[in-house]
């Protein structure tokens, strides 16, 4: 991909998050972080690709280590910010 | 599995990430929106074994499966097997450190991407794709080892103020001076030395970065070091020609940088102060210490009595209603003090707890009806006709000095005003002061009555006292 | 550029355009739509570059036409667009 | 100039649009985002004749000037004399649609660089180039001839009311089917022959599918076709192979189709409804022929004297308050009736004129104060309490057939109620219905009293009247 494509994407890739996380509640503060830290949590596929293309032993183990630490990051993120969210649909009453 | 339709698919994935933002900024949308994220995420994670793109310069594609396909999904499951059971297990009070835990990790694991990546390319890496990863080896280092300290912090595995040693501004100044040198030793000289180097400063770099940083800016700059994590993420998908990662960790990037900056805001921080607080603080004497000054503490009838003649209560939690776990209790007494027709509300301050909204997530779980929760632009006009406010756990979050004492950790923090309120009620274990470790004038004001012990057991104990009446 | 480039820009721009117009209030629709209108003008770029590629009378001719056309919608569009938003600062008050 | 430093320039131009509509998007900021906008294109105009993107497949640099330099100048010379007095001399009536004519003239061009970029690849062109190129010369068409159409719908140049003729649907499906099949008919055979029948086919079909929309719809059609512009430029981007118009054209075909639906939602059309009129509609019996039925008409005595014992009066402003341009007389009246204790408010509906904000831009240009122009919301529920609604050249907004009878043009459109007024004063000239061409049987309601005559005329004498009571 040509160095503009990759600038042009980034570019647009701010504006979209600037615009779409402008205006969040205080409330959502924390769901948001914490659901925006799981995203990030796809560096997982880097470090599955490479894991793939690892050669040494060297690069193996490191590439498996980020695996494990990105899996942590994104599977984990993902389950927290949906037990913190699950709590804030306690508008409807009934018991605990 | 095509090239095309392989990219395809990762934008797809991406798409999903701007949905799950966009979902997650609105509280009806937000749940959606988090499953919307972990839909993309799997998709692409199981489209990646499928079909890999081939690395930086090399073109050859090849053929499946991957290679080390066992180790790749024996490390899947390892990480499965740490974080579910963590994101499940872990209470409420202690998210904000998980948080903090998952982003570090995050970095470690951008960082070793690209590190890997660099060891693969060798000689072949050009120079963008050398600056990108010194770029990823720094900042997620940074990230790595700065949220560590930030969750060492939470977990108050060290102490919440802010670590300050005479010379430090100087220390950290050499350190990045330190890590920039060796950025640029890795981009002119190349080679596996250097690059170890890097990733060594900057890991200390990231301790330093966030030692001096106040307890009470902690949020702030695990959502500053999210950001980063984001930005290193999009720098990775650049040296592994990714779209969906560019796209990914520069969503993350752009709506962390405005998170925290909105988190900074509700605090009534200023950004720079935080971060560059390391180079403008002075080291503070301890102010921590509770004094031997009187103060009125109160029994629970003492409590039920004020309560039962008021006309208007205004609860203020804090973060001692999340550690006592007394949120299903303070509905209950909220709940009874309805039935007595005395008019109830919940004062709720944005940075109340150790995470934002901490105190709405809190108090949704005992059900209490969003219509009782007052955020602070509504809640403080009204503290002039409330009779009782009754301050539950909560400390920095009540105390005048951020209005009053300039210099103070928490100065220019908007607050609750509940000294405007005819009487005062303090629900708490101890003389000691709140996260940002400072005194609360407002303990010993006259219209002042403490309530000392467990949140939990005085809540209790008030509902029984407040039944008998 | 490659399509993968191609279609990720266009997918964002989507995105950033949807997000930044989706809260505009009635007030302002005339304006914003006489403003976008405006700004798809910039096609002019596009027909000087056909004009600057043109190797037949035809081809110049109707290249020529374009720039035509695309200036007015260009510039005319901006300065409509103007004139309409320098009534909306009337609230200062103070006699025409 | 290098390639990357032009194309960096046409992103920062395209960072401009954006920030333009950002800024377009909220009162304050508004001009100024016009501004922001106006500078990015400039910067996009000036650096094209530094530098020129090789054309589609070749891949051959040129050295300056362009080819033709003097000719682009001067057609870029006409097209400033033609455009800047255009906009500069409209009245603000008339710029609905010169904004539908500029409109038309960019979808011309962007049909017109498609049409000469194919003539000059030639059997070079892709497949993926000739489709665009097929997209936008069909979308550019309709939009071009469907803008002319609504121009003249708007100026009144026709008439305003649905074209519908017998079988016409028929006519229009079978143009859209030609229109398609000689899409495919110049993708397989190539050549200039189809792409010309192509434009005439669309030609034909963008004036077809415009003459059935009812007038009241003509705003709605003039976003949805100024999307569609958009949408025709970034294609051309692509074949171009220019991120500028790209982004651009992307940008204003998605902010345009949104546009769109909430312009659809303020005036409560459905948009389906409205872009497939010609389907669904059935040709109507003329019904705007005044009736001649009683009316009750008054003096400006009798009106000045209604309003000097209101207590509460809503002014309701309409296309014949612009047409009279009685703007700054009925400031005058409002400024007297305050100066006299009467509470008054301006009702504005969002579709009141001929585009929407029309009421709007032509109040704030007599300076009348924001605080006093009501939203269609905010006004409605206190008509019960107002004593005089006074209806200023305007009739469909206030129209109770839109919420009385299904079927009539304007069925389902939110009206101002004025009818819950205790009085209704209409100033217009006739008994001539508004822009739907449907009867008011408001006008003949005992409350209701006529004030025939000019509204600037009749606002005079009634200000001279009530100043004399
Ligand atoms: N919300 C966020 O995003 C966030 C994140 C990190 C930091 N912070 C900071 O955290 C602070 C929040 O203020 P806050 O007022 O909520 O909390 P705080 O100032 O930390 O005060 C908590 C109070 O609760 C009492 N407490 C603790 N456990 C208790 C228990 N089991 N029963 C009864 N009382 C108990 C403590 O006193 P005893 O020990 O005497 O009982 C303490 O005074 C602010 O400084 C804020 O800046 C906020
Ligand atoms: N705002 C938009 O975006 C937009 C765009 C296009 C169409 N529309 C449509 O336009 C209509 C707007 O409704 P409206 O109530 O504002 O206007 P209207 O229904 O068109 O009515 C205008 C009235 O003003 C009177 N009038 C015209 N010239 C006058 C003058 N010089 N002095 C006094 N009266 C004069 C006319 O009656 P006489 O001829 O008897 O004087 C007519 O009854 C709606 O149907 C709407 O859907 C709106």
């Amino acid at each position: 991909m040509d160095a503009i494509a990759v600038i042009s994407i980034f570019v647009l890739a701010v504006f979209v998050g600037f615009e779409v996380v402008s205006k969040v509640s205080s409330t959502l503060h924390t769901p948001l972080m914490s659901g925006a830290n799981a995203i990030h949590g796809v560096i997982l596929v880097g470090a599955i690709i490479v894991a793939d293309h690892s050669k040494t032993n060297l690069e193996l183990g490191l590439s498996l280590a980020a695996i494990v630490l990105a899996t942590i990051n994104m599977v984990g993120g993902f389950v927290v910010t949906d037990r913190m969210l699950e709590m804030f649909k306690g508008k409807k009453g009934g018991s605990k | 599995m095509s090239q095309t339709l392989y990219d395809l698919i990762g934008l797809a994935a991406g798409v999903c990430f701007i949905l799950a933002l966009k979902g997650l900024s609105h509280p009806k949308s937000a749940r959606r929106g988090n499953l919307i994220g972990a839909l993309g995420a799997t998709i692409a994670t199981l489209v990646v074994f499928l079909y890999v793109t081939p690395s930086g310069e090399s073109t050859e594609s090849h053929s499946l499966p991957l290679h080390n396909l066992g180790w790749i999904l024996g490390a899947i499951a390892v990480g499965l097997i740490i974080g579910v059971p963590a994101a499940r297990k872990v209470q409420m009070t202690q998210m904000p450190q998980l948080v903090a835990l998952f982003n570090g990790v995050g970095g470690g694991a951008a960082a070793l991407v690209a590190i890997v990546e660099y060891l693969n390319l060798g000689s072949t890496a050009t120079t963008a794709e050398v600056i990108f990863t010194v770029f990823t080896v720094v900042v997620g280092c940074v990230s790595f080892s700065g949220s560590i300290i930030t969750f060492m912090k939470l977990q108050e595995l060290m102490t919440t103020r802010p670590v300050i040693f005479p010379g430090g501004r100087f220390v950290i100044a050499a350190t990045l001076a330190a890590v920039l040198g060796s950025s640029v030793w890795v981009v002119s000289a190349l080679g596996t030395t250097p690059l170890v180097v890097l990733a060594a400063l900057s890991l200390a770099f990231g301790i330093l970065f966030v030692l001096p940083v106040g307890g009470a800016d902690v949020p702030i700059v695990i959502s500053l070091l999210n950001a980063f994590t984001g930005l290193t993420v999009a720098a990775s998908g650049y040296v592994l020609n990714s779209t969906l990662l560019i796209i990914a960790g520069t969503l993350v990037g752009a709506s962390g940088t405005i998170l925290t900056r909105l988190m900074a805001e509700a605090m009534g921080r200023s950004l720079f102060g935080t971060l560059f607080g390391a180079f403008t603080a002075k080291p503070q004497a301890a102010t921590g210490v509770a004094e031997e000054r009187p103060v009125r503490s109160g029994s629970p009838d003492d409590v039920a009595i004020l309560l039962n003649y008021a006309r208007r209560v205004v609860i203020v939690p804090g973060f001692g209603l999340a550690v006592a776990q007394a949120q299903h209790t303070v509905r209950e007494l909220a709940d009874l003090m309805l039935s007595k027709g005395i008019d109830v509300a919940y004062g709720i301050h944005p940075v109340a707890g150790r995470m934002p909204g901490h105190m709405n997530v809190l108090l949704a779980e005992a059900n209490v009806p969003y219509d009782q929760l007052a955020e602070m632009e509504e809640v403080n006009p009204t503290f002039g006709q409330t009779d009782v406010a009754i301050v539950i756990g909560a400390n920095d979050v009540v105390n005048p000095a951020a209005q009053t004492t300039p210099g103070c950790p928490i100065y220019g923090m908007p607050i609750l005003e509940v000294s405007h309120a005819a009487n005062v009620i303090f629900l708490k274990r101890s003389m000691r002061p709140g996260f940002a470790g400072i005194e609360n004038e407002l303990l010993y004001d006259p219209k002042t009555m403490l309530l000392f012990g467990d949140a939990k057991a005085s809540l209790t104990k008030v509902v029984s006292a407040l039944k008998a009446l």
